[in-house]
């Protein structure tokens, strides 16, 4: 009995390592003289996975609209490599061999700086180069000469939600972020530092991983009689937090970055007493072509609403996905290679003109960006508004 | 399991063993070379490093639970601890402020020992340098598992008098404390609070973790051959009996815990290496499930089992099985294979391992050379006794209808 | 005064959380002082409990999916003891609680594998949910009726347990399992009665904790699942009024943690009352000592 | 009595909540003797075994072994109240050594319901209990720096197996043995430990009359080739009446007859106790 199933065991490892090996000669279209493939590391799972789906199905929106690239005269075929990196710093970095070892020319995210720092050195090493597309710890791209990002960056971030909350008459603010979590501490700490420099009080708190409730963080910021509550954390924790403050009858705004321009975050507040202001990257409406031809796109799919959360609210992270796609394929164009090292090189001087504005990478690797645009969520109709382009100088 | 004092056959088996050893470590260091990390087959390299890591983690589990016949759950803590202890004594100088971001001055700590004794013996371009960086990194994985052990050793105090599912409950909770205090940001200028660690010192060949871990587990066998590990036993079978034989309960008890714990950190300092970085919140609970699920698919109670069930999870949920989640596995291309798939598929093997199959791969057996010459000497003879087996099993079957016909008749 | 209206809020949602845990601590004590397992998968059916109602009421009404949520939950319970627990009961303790967190690593990844790894939103109970203010404190409905329905269920528990012959029975197993089965007491029905309480109080807790705390992750069930095993052993386990007080205990120390600020250890407080316990008393609270027998 | 003493058993009392298993006992084992206990089932006998052997702390009393204390307790804290003993004030001291301190002092025992390391092999269970004795540490053990006394342990162990015609078996699992070579081999377990004091729980239990007269003899072999003292609880008598030099009867938790086995074989307490009285 037991020899049989080391034989069975055995059979499957022998057909696995074949199905690998071949999986790679995948077949050739006809009118395209190869392929080239984009790999997309993303959460799908774990406390980023809605927000790494919803980046990548702008990835996967471009590419349907765009599904290849001229290279060196030849019409290539541009196939996506879409690995889970479950929001883990330890599996993603496997997740991030996995996709190099797949034979991608460049590599697309993370959503989540934490998995983005920790793949880094992978993709370091393997000279791999990869695109952040809404991570914005710096240390994603510092020291790392493959990692570029074509989003802002949270000391930018950060400056910005204080000046919006100091402008709006907070003085004390509550800052909530989540022990383990690279981007909320992160984007609470140069948040904390701009605050401070214009005059401002804080209060820093931490929830540890898997805390669902909330009601004593809101307590807290009651009782120490702060008037501004921010908590830049994943859409997780956001709305379970949204859901106590409001409760609990918070009485305070809630300010938080990026990670909150999602339609988790208004399906949370609808209907209920809170105030939520985020900065974010795009603007819904900034670009009808764009945004009616994704709602198009996502409503003939099914599983591609589905993994936008149920409706076609465009969150900024699926626009940011799509104009990664485009600073991708340009930098393929312009390498005229599918080699990494091709890519590699011309990558710094791409620069391709988005829908959520112009990419340039300047120093680190990092797009040069100067405006973040602030929204404030409408209870009521559960959509974004638009308040104010905000940028510093 | 059993130690045959046999002379010439002995022998046999030294040098077969040392020929293995050499031949795979040539193979994983043509393989280093070899493999780019743009080949396909990098993920060969993937799972073999980090299947050799978690070997070492799970043959130090098994010690305790397979060999002391203590539960434990507390081995991704202690992975946590010698993880850190390595990676915050190993980031250049030169790189602190980078990492330690939010910390004035790159933190409390201003040293990395393998720079430190790279520069001393020559320089990063010398020979002497290499020497010295892998020497330090040497001994920061010694002091990793040291740290390790000494703290294992406080928590042994007060959690080893407790019994089974005490100790499994207590001992979970610990990892948990752990955790959370390494994460602490008054602890941040020392273990950067929840912030990720990078940019230490790594290995730069397969072949270290392969030599360090091989160098552990060697020793983790020879220890439980020797006249403790047969103390350990005795504890796991009977522990009235044994305390009635002279073994002191507690002693040897805390001596299983530390050591196992010592190479747990030393495990953790590898993965640390493997991974190029490191941050608290993987080592939860479910790390050390992991582990666990690994001891119990080789089989308690056996090294070989351990390391061979190691890898293959990590093949299989690093690797091959990934093909679950993209929709297209083994030529089979179906819809319902979405992200998440593999880990069900997955859970279902493991549950199907420790309900009909409970003793895993290898039970409490070894492997051992004159096993597998047994095992193809007597391959044919079997093979060829298949068919008459199947028929036994056929007639066996009929005849129990028969009966049961015979039965029903009367 | 001030101090009342400074912490209320905090002992408030500790009543709450603490009224959640107690209905899952049951569970655990219960299964525990039968057949001695911790039963790991205990909270990720707390879990799929919540999924199951997320599932059901897209389709269903209300009430109805409420009923088959207990139902449901009830049934997985009873099917979890008959696949994975009842084939391993003469193996040795360890197999039994592998299995157990076998179990846990499998309900975890069908989750994860149903709901894609996205968090589900609870539906609204209205009821439950609409908020209400106490002496200045504002918060929801169901931080009051938790503790109230948690009491209610526990006095009719004990008076099962005390008054009918299947009480009498359970009670009869937990003292001493082979005697009890030579004394002709079906042991397998007494188990399956024990699950059926376990997964039916998990399944009233879940719906009240996760009106509270709205969101669903395949891991939502884990925390609560060893706060509320925490709960069990301090107040003694395979005792049901000390896995109530446990419970209270812990979501209300927890709450007052917080709000000193230390909020970094509030779930280490956890584990540091366990190990406290587990060292002044190992029973716990009101738990009985057994005697090894040599 | 000038005889040297190697076991004293001082007015120990057994008491388990309310329910006193041993009561008041107190007993001798003097250098060389095989001493019997017996008495009917539920007696206290092998209550009386654990406190000697340090399984259970006594509630009130002391044991000796070469006139040095290894147990001493007095009814303290609840128990105080729920005392039910004789010579409640006699004794004030706390000693309570761990088992493998007492077995480490020279007292080595079987068990009643044999406990053999079932997942170890026969010559492994025996070198168990060389443990104790052995001077190497931790690493000098696992490196094999000890490979000598390895060697000499391995070789002891053997001689152990030969002396009760387990050699044969010394690589099969111990459980995978017939029951009657598993009680030898506890024997033989608990001899490796170098004892002064052999306790042996009933090691007759389960043979037929031929096997207990063979065991009989082994005893008295032990007692002579390795210089110790026996102290043994059995049932059956014409073993206990064939051997052993006293006999202490235990009823009820309390010792009711001492002597030689001619005297306890016409001690009438003994036959009520055995028979019962008729009404």
């Amino acid at each position: 009995m037991k020899k049989k199933v080391a034989l069975l065991l055995a059979l499957v490892m022998i057909f696995s390592v074949f199905a690998a090996g071949c999986g790679d000669s995948s077949e050739e279209g006809g009118d395209y003289a190869g392929t080239v493939k984009i790999g997309v590391f993303e959460p799908a799972s774990g406390d980023n996975g809605a927000g790494g789906k919803q980046e990548t199905l702008g990835i996967q929106y471009a590419n349907s609209v765009t599904p290849e690239v001229e290279i060196g005269g030849e019409l290539y075929k541009v196939e996506l490599e879409i690995v889970d990196n479950e929001s883990d710093n330890a599996k993603g970095v496997t997740a991030a061999s996995n996709l190099i070892s797949s034979g991608v020319s460049v590599v697309l995210g993370s959503y989540g700086s934490a998995v983005s720092i920790a793949a880094g050195e992978v993709f370091k090493e393997a000279g791999v180069p990869a695109i952040g597309v809404t991570c914005t710890n710096p240390q994603v791209t510092a020291g790392n000469d493959v990692y570029f990002r074509i989003c802002f960056l949270d000391p930018f971030q950060g400056t910005v939600l204080a000046n919006y909350a100091w402008e709006n008459g907070a003085t004390k603010a509550y800052c909530l972020s989540k022990l383990g979590d690279d981007y909320s501490v992160g984007l609470v700490n140069y948040f904390v530092q701009a605050f401070k420099a214009l005059g401002g009080e804080v209060v820093e708190e931490q929830f540890p991983n898997q805390n669902a409730d909330f009601t004593s963080y809101v307590a807290n910021a009651k009782a120490k009689g702060c008037d501004v509550f921010f908590a830049p954390v994943s859409t997780e924790a956001a709305a379970l937090i949204i859901d106590q403050a409001a409760a609990q009858n918070l009485g305070m705004p809630m300010l938080a970055g990026d990670t909150w321009d999602s339609n988790v975050i208004t399906g949370a507040a609808q209907g209920k007493d809170v105030e939520v202001v985020v900065t974010t990257f795009y603007q819904e409406g900034g670009n009808p072509e764009f945004d009616n031809g994704i709602k198009a796109w996502m409503e003939a799919d099914s599983k591609m609403l589905e993994n936008n959360g149920g409706n076609t609210d465009l969150a900024a992270v699926t626009a940011m996905g799509y104009d990664a796609y485009y600073v991708a394929l340009e930098a393929i164009k312009a390498a005229g290679s599918t080699d990494v090292a091709d890519v590699l090189a011309v990558l710094p001087d791409v620069t391709y003109e988005g829908v959520c504005g112009q990419v340039v990478f300047g120093e680190n690797g990092d797009a040069v960006r100067d405006t973040a645009y602030v929204k404030k969520c409408n209870t009521e109709t559960g959509a974004w508004e638009f308040v104010a382009a905000q940028s510093i100088k | 399991m059993t130690e045959r004092i046999n002379g010439s056959s002995n022998k046999r088996n030294m040098v077969l063993s040392f020929i293995a050893l050499a031949a795979l470590l040539v193979l994983v260091y043509v393989l280093d070379i070899v493999i780019k990390p743009t080949s396909s087959w990098n993920n060969l390299m993937t799972c073999l490093e980090k299947g050799t890591i978690y070997a070492l983690v799970a043959v130090s589990m098994n010690l305790l639970n397979g060999f002391t016949g203590l539960f434990s759950l507390g081995q991704a803590g202690f992975m946590l601890i010698g993880a850190y202890a390595y990676a915050v004594f190993a980031i250049a100088p030169e790189d602190r402020t980078t990492v330690y971001q939010y910390y004035e001055g790159g933190g409390l700590i201003h040293f990395s020992l393998p720079h430190m004794l790279q520069d001393m013996m020559g320089g990063a371009d010398a020979f002497g340098g290499a020497i010295g960086y892998y020497l330090g990194i040497i001994l920061l994985m010694i002091f990793a598992g040291l740290l390790t052990a000494g703290i294992a050793f406080l928590i042994g105090i007060p959690v080893l008098r407790l019994k089974s599912d005490y100790l499994a409950i207590a001992t979970l909770g610990f990892a948990e404390i752990i955790r959370s205090f390494f994460q602490w940001e008054g602890l941040g200028p020392v273990t950067n609070g929840s912030n990720v660690l990078r940019k230490f010192a790594s290995y730069d060949s397969s072949i270290f973790p392969v030599l360090v871990a091989g160098v552990c587990i060697a020793f983790i066998v020879m220890l439980i051959n020797s006249s403790y590990g047969r103390a350990f036993k005795s504890i796991r079978d009977d522990e009235i009996a044994a305390e009635a034989m002279g073994v002191n309960l507690f002693k040897h008890k805390e001596l299983s815990f530390v050591i196992s714990s010592f190479f747990a950190g030393v495990g953790g300092a590898l993965l640390a290496m493997f991974q190029n970085n490191i941050n608290a919140s993987p080592f939860t609970s479910n790390m050390t499930y992991e582990i666990l699920l690994i001891v119990v698919i080789g089989g308690i109670g056996s090294v070989t089992g351990s390391i061979i069930g190691s890898y293959l999870f990590i093949a299989c949920s690093e690797w091959w099985l990934r093909g679950l989640d993209k929709g297209e596995f083994l030529g089979i291309e179906a819809d319902f294979m979405t992200p998440g798939f593999r880990k069900v598929v997955f859970a279902v093997v493991i549950m199907g391992i420790v309900l009909f199959y409970s003793r895993g791969i290898m039970g409490t057996k070894e492997f051992s050379w004159d096993g597998l010459f047994n095992f193809f000497r007597t391959l044919p003879a079997r093979i060829a006794g298949i068919p008459g087996k199947i028929k036994a099993k056929f007639s066996a079957k009929k005849h129990k209808k028969n009966t049961k016909k015979v039965k029903e008749a009367q | 005064m001030e101090l009342v209206v400074k912490w209320l809020p905090y002992i408030l949602a500790g009543i709450s959380v603490g009224g959640q845990f107690a209905l899952i601590a049951i569970g655990y004590t219960m299964v525990y002082g039968i057949l001695r397992l911790i039963n790991f998968a205990h909270g990720d059916m707390f879990m799929i409990a919540g999924l199951i109602m997320v599932y059901m009421a897209t389709a269903l009404p209300l009430w109805m999916s409420v009923i088959l949520v207990l139902i449901i939950t009830v049934v997985l319970g009873c099917t979890i003891e008959r696949v994975a627990y009842r084939p391993l009961r003469q193996a040795p303790r360890m197999s039994i609680m592998i299995s157990a967190i076998g179990v846990s690593y499998f309900l975890q990844n069908m989750a994860l594998y149903v709901t894609g790894g996205l968090t589900r939103t609870y539906p609204t109970i209205e009821w439950l949910q609409k908020n209400i203010t106490i002496m200045g404190a504002s918060t929801k409905m169901v931080t009051l009726i938790t503790p109230v329905l948690t009491i209610v269920l526990v006095i009719a528990l004990v008076l099962l347990i005390k008054r009918t012959k299947i009480g009498m029975a359970m009670r009869a197993v937990s003292r001493d399992f082979e005697t009890s089965a030579l004394m002709g007491i079906d042991i397998n029905k007494v188990i399956t009665v024990t699950f059926i309480i376990g997964s039916f109080l998990a399944a009233v807790g879940s719906i009240l904790y996760f009106s509270n705390y709205t969101g669903i992750m395949p891991t939502s069930g884990s925390m609560p699942g060893l706060k509320a095993f925490v709960a069990a052993v301090f107040g003694g386990i395979g005792s049901i009024p000390g896995a109530v007080v446990g419970a209270f205990v812990i979501g209300i120390c927890e709450n007052i943690i917080k709000g000193l600020g230390l909020t970094t250890f509030s779930d280490a407080f956890t584990f540091v009352l366990l190990i406290v316990i587990l060292m002044v008393k190992p029973t716990g609270l009101f738990g009985e000592k057994n005697i090894d027998k040599v | 009595m000038n005889k040297e003493n190697v076991l004293r058993v001082s007015d120990i009392t057994m008491q388990f909540g309310g329910v006193v298993a041993v009561n008041n006992l107190s007993l001798e084992v003097n250098k060389g003797e095989i001493i019997g206990l017996i008495g009917p089932n539920g007696a206290g006998k092998t209550t009386a075994f654990n406190v000697i052997t340090g399984v259970y702390a006594p509630t009130n009393g002391m044991v000796e072994l070469n006139g040095s204390v290894i147990a001493e307790n007095h009814p303290q804290g609840k128990m105080k109240a729920q005392y039910k003993g004789e010579n409640a004030g006699k004794y004030t001291g706390k000693t309570v050594l761990t088992p493998d301190k007492i077995t480490k002092k020279g007292i080595a025992r079987t068990f009643q319901n044999i406990r053999l390391f079932k997942g170890m092999t026969v010559l492994e269970n025996v070198l168990v209990a060389m443990h104790m004795n052995m001077k190497a540490g931790v690493f000098g053990s696992a490196l094999r720096f000890n490979a000598a006394e390895e060697a000499k342990m391995r070789e002891e162990a053997m001689d152990l197996l030969r002396m009760f015609g387990l050699e044969g078996n010394k690589d099969d699992l111990a459980t995978s043995l017939p029951y009657g070579k598993q009680r030898h081999l506890e024997i033989a377990r608990a001899l490796a430990t170098k004892p002064q004091l052999l306790l042996l729980d009933e090691p007759a239990a389960g043979m037929n009359p031929q096997e207990s007269d063979e065991l009989m003899h082994l005893v008295g072999k032990i007692r002579e080739q390795f210089d110790l003292s026996v102290l043994m609880i059995e049932h059956h008598m014409q073993v206990i009446m064939g051997i052993c030099d006293r006999i202490y009867v235990l009823d009820y938790g309390a010792l009711i007859a001492e002597g030689n086995p001619e005297e306890i074989q016409n001690n009438p307490r003994v036959i009520e106790a055995y028979l019962g009285v008729d009404d």
